[in-house]
């Protein structure tokens, strides 16, 4: 929750109503409770503001179940997502897994009032990782190998996991895995990776970007059955907010993100410890946003 | 240190942020419990159900009350004002039982002394009970302060932005040094109220330090 | 919603889950209480007894009562968890956390208790030829009780109401229905979880107030009113109390939580 | 003049604290009520400014109704003194006097003014004004709580034991002071004490309560002492009452004539005891077939009282019986020394006396 | 025997509590400490069993030096009785009494037992046994405070204004109680008041202090009325000492007669003043010349207090002075009616007893 001393004001409503529709030139970019969200938020905020838009930023509002209400009460007006559980959020009975489809899925199932923009090319899909040692012990390669083992491990994972889709009910209705206990923990923060590494935990869910998983030599594994949908960074905004300006500052950003910028600004802001404001500025002048 | 100084910005926005969402609540809730105190004491029948009443609300858990409150009263799911309202439930919690104690510790010959002389109802309260009763209410301020600034960095799991989105930005990256520094924030803060209270406090009560001149003979001597 | 409430407190799909919460919750409620007591109890016996270190110890209850928990508890998680290690690497943080959160009250009250204490008895044992030990242990504690356990009560009460941190660290307790609510937005599953804790406290207050009646002197407190110069068994009710207290003692009441 | 008219007070919980109470209390006057604790004094005191209320029976102030005043606006026309002072502990003691006047609309500058002509008045120093009431002693207070009560000039004054919180010595002087203030405002007050001493000493009348609130006698203090109506009151106006009612009766001795030397000079040697004076003041007794040489202070026997030449027989009998020669001392207003008298012609007044109120009371009785 | 030698206490303020104090306290009397106000009282008494240690100086209790002595064991072979008793509120009337004998090693058992029997001595109802303090009146508590003191049977008994806190009656009452109770038990007493009338009743040698914790005089109640050493202590013993003196004197007059009739009877009409009798009891005085029917009892005149045919003069005197004819009511122990006796023989009775005082003084003086 690092605003930056450039770009992201900081003058975050504590005593007035938010911003509750944007007025013309002025808008509200939430993120989700986890760095990279927070991340991207900054780097949208940045663009915008670039562009003169009148940018108020509001980090860490929670999981998507907050967000999205808070998104349709014009609370905010802005927020980085991911086309996959996006898709699923909005349709609980969606199988699309290839990035476009599920973009286009996606676009069809948004609620009225709010819009996808362009997808970006950069993914972070969220995977179930274990220990090296886990790995080598039981030889797991894929989600699929766990089947033998799940009943003897505890998976851990946000608490939103026990119910979503993509989360306990997906890895049993896909792969059929039934864990000897499910462990609510956090959004692929310290606590899960702390109890990966402890063993309070077995399997757990982390990202595809998250700097940690190569810092403790964890073992992300495969999804071949692909319950993980493509998980494209994209823009989710009110309808109402995307003037052509903003779609289209929004749309240069997507362009530029790709899973290896982002992998690595994310490291700079969780492993390095740089403001995420900063990191969110020095890629808008690297790619030549702002 | 080094990312302390870097953030003296950042931290003094929330400071400020933290400071408004602790002591807003906390004088409006002082405005509302006085007259529920004073409600507390004049109906004997009221005053166990608002003495125990107002203090099971403080064994709710922030958390709760932030995010359901929406859901009672009708607003935005994001909106600082569900933290303001909630502060205001724990302030009037807290203080509640203080003002009714505050009361209570008015010596009855005083409250006599004053009807004998013509006061009368709200004129009484406000120039002879409510005055006596600082000392003890001040020390439920206090502690009423405090504790607002405590609760109040829990609003950071919501998105609310003070010094406790110090605690989850540093918590989501491991990061012990913007804990660190939001706590000794808080700290200070708490303390800086605290401070602020105790001398308003006794800017409003200069009898209570007025005692005797030393040694009770010079006391008993001046009667002759 | 109240509706809502009772739905998911009654349905028999939770209630496995209610009462293992409920159990973890009063399991790191009391022992983190216990600990603080251990602590504070004799420190503060040792402070009324002595009069000394009574600044520095008000100083450090002030002090300690303005730590956020969350806060607290981040650190804590974030320094310590890698050091432990298994199971308890969550654990310890959390009861420190808690630790920390029911020292203060427990700390004050037993100071206050001993520090009320009539001066005219402890003046009357001594001068029968107490030690200073059998003061403590003869009148000085059985005296202070009342604020004693009024302050342990406090203790208990701040501890339950912010034990629902523990969830936010990966812990159980009654925290998992708010946090796993509030990550799925189910309002019920959360304010079910907020009543029961309410009730949780509710319940524990209770037992301690009926098992503080039953450890204190009928002698000392509610009884009978009043002590001194005043006949209660004539009920003669005067219309003037005693002159009050010169010096107003802070208040020594409830407080349930600083964190929730 | 308040008119107590078969005032009868029950409270919520059945105690009947005053019982068919019919009283007058004559205006100007000090009356008080005395009877052992829980009579009824405090509830009767209560009910004439209507901080109680009566259960039955009517309260008059000067033939009107009170119950038909209002409350608030009879109070501030009525002083009240409670035992502690009850004094406002956060106001200064000007602020304290200035109350009522400040309550009846009197301005801030004016009632102030008035607080420090009252301080004085009533013997407080006027440094003291800023003070606030803990930092005054004991009579310090009383005083203050006095001078609060008469701030608005009441014609009424109700006193609750105002000066049983302070030691023995103050509360003489603040009972003297109390009798030479009232000899110049005049009062109507009535005033609750549970001793008989001071009923009798600042009483013009004094009511004597049993408990149940009933009321055993009203009589003037000498009559009180002379004779109660019966065995309750005989009771509570205690032993010594016989050298207590002295007090009311004035000397008509002549001094006598006794020897006397001054202090530093050498007595006579004829006489077996005699007089020391200081200046023109008897100090006490010597016996000068014990001395050697001239009088000094230490050798002086200080045993006697000293009594006021115009003062009441009490005090002339003490001074002979305190005396080592049976002759009490005797001075005038001024302290000089004025000759002795001997207990036996103190007697001889005190039969005297005796006879004459009998008198008295025999034209009294024969009269209708 | 408590001797002080050149005892002074100086507080870490500065103040000298006691100044240079040498006394002594004798076995098996009682010595009453009085004086104003924060003249050193309390803390002489507390040096005793060393509450408060001296700065300089000894305290020697048969000899031995107090400051030689464990402070615990000290203490608890000295009673200790304060002002508010210092009851212990926790503890039921039965185990505040067995406190010391418990502390002492006593079984539970015997010690309360103990406690029981101590309780019907300092004449508590042992249906108080279970109650708690609170559940007492100020007086019942102060006997608790007593019998507490007196539990370990201990030589010495310190009390600090113990009986301060109660009001007058019940205040005389316990101090005949205490008297009565010395009188069995015999032990060395130090009592502390500040009032002057308390300390001549009880003391068998009073102390009188002044402010700075200077000995101002020691000795008997009677001396110290009779001739007080200087002004202060004149003035702290205050008017109606020669009154007060007699108390001291018993009375050597025979009863006189004077003509009685009973209640219901009709009286003889040829005396102006006959005296009432109810059965063998004197009840007061009636003049039958007013009345036409036989005595009742609300026709009696009860002015007169009644005195013990083998009481103080001061008694005597009163009951002379109360009645109307001048003439005292007598009564044996028992109550009985026995005569009356005149103002002017108790006068003489008076005249008598001075020169019986002299007379001894003279041989004092003359003696060495
Ligand atoms: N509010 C009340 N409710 C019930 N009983 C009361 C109340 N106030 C006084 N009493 C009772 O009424 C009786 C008279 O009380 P009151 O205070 O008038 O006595 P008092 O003569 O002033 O006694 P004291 O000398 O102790 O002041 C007592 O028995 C008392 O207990
Ligand atoms: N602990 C103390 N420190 C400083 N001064 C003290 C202390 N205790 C007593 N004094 C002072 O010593 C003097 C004598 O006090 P002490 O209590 O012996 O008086 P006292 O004669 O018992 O008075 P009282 O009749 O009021 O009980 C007083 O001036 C008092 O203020
Ligand atoms: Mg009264
Ligand atoms: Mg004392």
């Amino acid at each position: 929750a690092c605003g930056g001393t450039n770009g992201t004001p900081l003058d975050q409503p504590t005593d007035g109503a938010p911003a509750a529709t944007a007025a013309a030139g002025s808008i509200t970019v939430g993120s989700a409770n986890f760095p990279e969200s927070e991340l991207l938020m900054n780097i949208y905020a940045g663009a915008l503001q670039a562009k003169g838009v009148n940018v108020t930023t509001r980090p860490n509002i929670g999981s998507r179940e907050t967000y999205i209400p808070a998104l349709k009460d014009g609370s905010i007006n802005l927020v980085p997502e991911y086309t996959g559980v996006l898709m699923q959020y909005f349709d609980q009975s969606a199988t699309a897994t290839a990035p476009d489809e599920v973009y286009a899925a996606l676009q069809q199932h948004v609620p009225d009032g709010l819009k996808v923009l362009a997808k970006a090319e950069a993914e972070d899909k969220d995977s179930v990782v274990v220990t090296r040692e886990t790995a080598t012990q039981h030889n797991l390669k894929t989600i699929a190998d766990l089947a033998p083992v799940a009943g003897d491990m505890v998976l851990g994972g946000p608490p939103e996991w026990r119910t979503r889709e993509t989360g306990v009910p997906g890895l049993k209705r896909v792969y059929d895995l039934t864990f000897k206990e499910f462990r609510p923990l956090d959004t692929a923060g310290p606590l899960t990776v702390q109890a990966l590494k402890n063993g309070q935990v077995q399997a757990a869910n982390l990202f595809t970007t998250d700097p940690n998983v190569a810092a403790n030599d964890f073992v992300a594994l495969e999804d071949p059955k692909s319950l993980f949908a493509a998980q494209n960074i994209v823009p989710l905004i009110a309808a109402d907010a995307a003037t052509d300006q903003v779609t289209q500052t929004l749309d240069a950003v997507s362009a530029a993100l790709t899973t290896e910028n982002l992998a690595a600004a994310v490291k700079e802001v969780v492993i390095d410890r740089k403001d995420s404001a900063a990191v969110a500025d020095a890629f808008l002048t690297t790619h030549e946003l702002k | 240190m080094t990312w302390f100084l870097e953030h003296l910005d950042l931290i003094g926005h929330y400071a400020w942020a933290h400071a408004k969402l602790a002591v807003v609540p906390l004088l409006v809730g002082l405005a509302l419990a006085i007259p529920i105190g004073w409600l507390a004491r004049q109906v004997p029948w009221l005053r166990a159900p608002l003495v125990a009443g107002t203090g099971l609300l403080y064994t709710l858990p922030s958390l709760a009350v932030f995010i359901l409150l929406p859901g009672l009263i009708g607003t935005q799911i994001l909106d600082p004002l569900n933290v303001l309202i909630a502060m205001t439930l724990y302030t009037i919690a807290l203080l509640v039982r203080t003002v009714v104690d505050g009361l209570d510790a008015v010596p009855e010959d005083v409250r006599l002394a004053a009807t004998a002389m013509g006061y009368r109802g709200v004129r009484r309260f406000v120039a002879v009970d409510l005055p006596l009763a600082v000392p003890v209410i001040a020390a439920g301020v206090r502690v009423a302060a405090v504790s607002n600034v405590s609760i109040v960095s829990v609003a950071a799991l919501i998105g609310v932005q003070q010094l406790g989105s110090l605690f989850t930005d540093g918590f989501n990256r491991a990061f012990a040094a913007p804990i660190v520094v939001g706590l000794v924030a808080c700290v200070l803060l708490a303390l800086i109220l605290d401070l602020l209270i105790v001398v308003t406090s006794r800017v409003l009560t200069p009898w209570t330090r007025a005692r005797r001149q030393p040694g009770r003979a010079v006391a008993a001597g001046g009667a002759r | 919603m109240i509706g809502g409430i009772l739905d998911w407190l009654t349905d028999p799909a939770n209630t496995a889950d209610i009462v293992r919460r409920l159990v973890e919750h009063l399991e790191y409620s009391l022992l983190a209480t216990l600990l603080a007591a251990l602590i504070a109890i004799p420190l503060g016996l040792w402070i009324g007894h002595t009069g000394r270190g009574a600044v520095f110890a008000v100083g450090i209850a002030g002090a300690a009562r303005a730590i956020p928990s969350l806060g607290l508890l981040y650190l804590f998680v974030v320094w310590l968890s890698p050091l432990i290690g298994g199971e308890l690497a969550f654990y310890i943080p959390n009861m420190l956390v808690l630790v920390v959160l029911a020292i203060p009250p427990i700390l004050s009250g037993t100071y206050a208790g001993i520090e009320a204490v009539d001066p005219a008895a402890r003046d009357a044992a001594k001068g029968m030829g107490m030690r200073g030990p059998q003061v403590l242990a003869q009148v000085e504690v059985p005296c202070a009780l009342p604020l004693i356990f009024s302050g342990l009560q406090s203790a208990l009460l701040q501890v339950i109401a912010t034990a629902t941190l523990a969830a936010t660290a990966g812990m159980g307790g009654l925290g998992r229905f708010l946090i796993d609510g509030l990550a799925i937005r189910d309002y019920y599953q959360m304010a079910g979880g907020a009543v029961l804790v309410a009730l949780l406290a509710l319940a524990v207050d209770l037992l301690m107030s009926l098992l503080k009646r039953a450890v204190t002197s009928p002698g000392i407190g509610g009884g009978f009113g009043g002590r001194g110069e005043r006949p209660l068994v004539s009920r003669h009710r005067r219309s003037t109390p005693p002159a009050p207290p010169t010096r107003l003692r802070p208040p020594h009441r409830r407080r349930a939580s600083d964190d929730s | 003049m308040i008119t107590f008219e078969a005032v009868t007070k029950r409270f919520d919980d059945g105690t009947v604290a005053v019982d068919d109470l019919s009283l007058v209390v004559p205006t100007g006057r000090i009356t008080v009520f005395v009877g052992p604790s829980g009579c009824g004094k405090t509830t009767t005191l209560r009910m004439i400014n209507r901080m109680i209320e009566p259960t039955s029976g009517r309260i008059l102030i000067d033939d009107e109704d009170t119950a038909s005043m209002d409350a608030a606006q009879l109070r501030r026309n009525i002083g009240y003194v409670i035992q502690h002072a009850g004094l406002f502990p956060h106001r200064t003691v000007l602020d304290n006097i200035a109350t009522v006047p400040r309550l009846l609309g009197t301005k801030r500058g004016p009632a102030r003014e008035q607080a420090l002509t009252l301080m004085e008045r009533v013997g407080l120093a006027t440094g003291l004004a800023n003070r606030y009431p803990a930092q005054l002693s004991g009579g310090q207070q009383q005083r203050v709580g006095v001078a609060r009560a008469l701030a608005a000039d009441p014609p009424i004054m109700l006193m609750d034991e105002p000066f049983s919180a302070v030691d023995p010595i103050v509360r003489e002087q603040l009972q003297a002071e109390f009798l030479r203030l009232q000899d110049e405002l005049g009062k109507t007050i009535v005033f609750v004490t549970h001793d008989i001493d001071e009923a009798v000493t600042l009483g013009d009348q004094v009511a004597v309560f049993a408990v149940g609130g009933v009321l055993a006698q009203m009589d003037t203090p000498v009559a009180l002492l002379d004779n109660p109506t019966d065995d309750f009151v005989a009771d509570f106006v205690g032993r010594d009452r016989g050298f207590r009612a002295l007090g009311f009766t004035s000397a008509h001795v002549s001094p006598g004539r006794a020897p006397t030397v001054h202090l530093g000079e050498v007595a006579r040697a004829d006489a077996p005891w005699v007089v020391v004076l200081d200046g023109d003041r008897p100090v006490g007794w010597v016996e000068p077939h014990r001395l050697d040489g001239p009088v000094t202070a230490p050798v002086v026997h200080r045993g006697g009282t000293i009594a006021r030449v115009d003062g009441s027989l009490r005090g002339q009998l003490d001074a002979a019986l305190s005396s080592p020669t049976l002759q009490g001392l005797l001075v005038d207003e001024e302290g000089r020394y004025a000759g002795v008298v001997e207990a036996d012609r103190v007697l001889a007044a005190i039969e005297a006396a005796n006879r004459g109120s009998q008198a008295q009371d025999e034209a009294r009785n024969e009269a209708p």
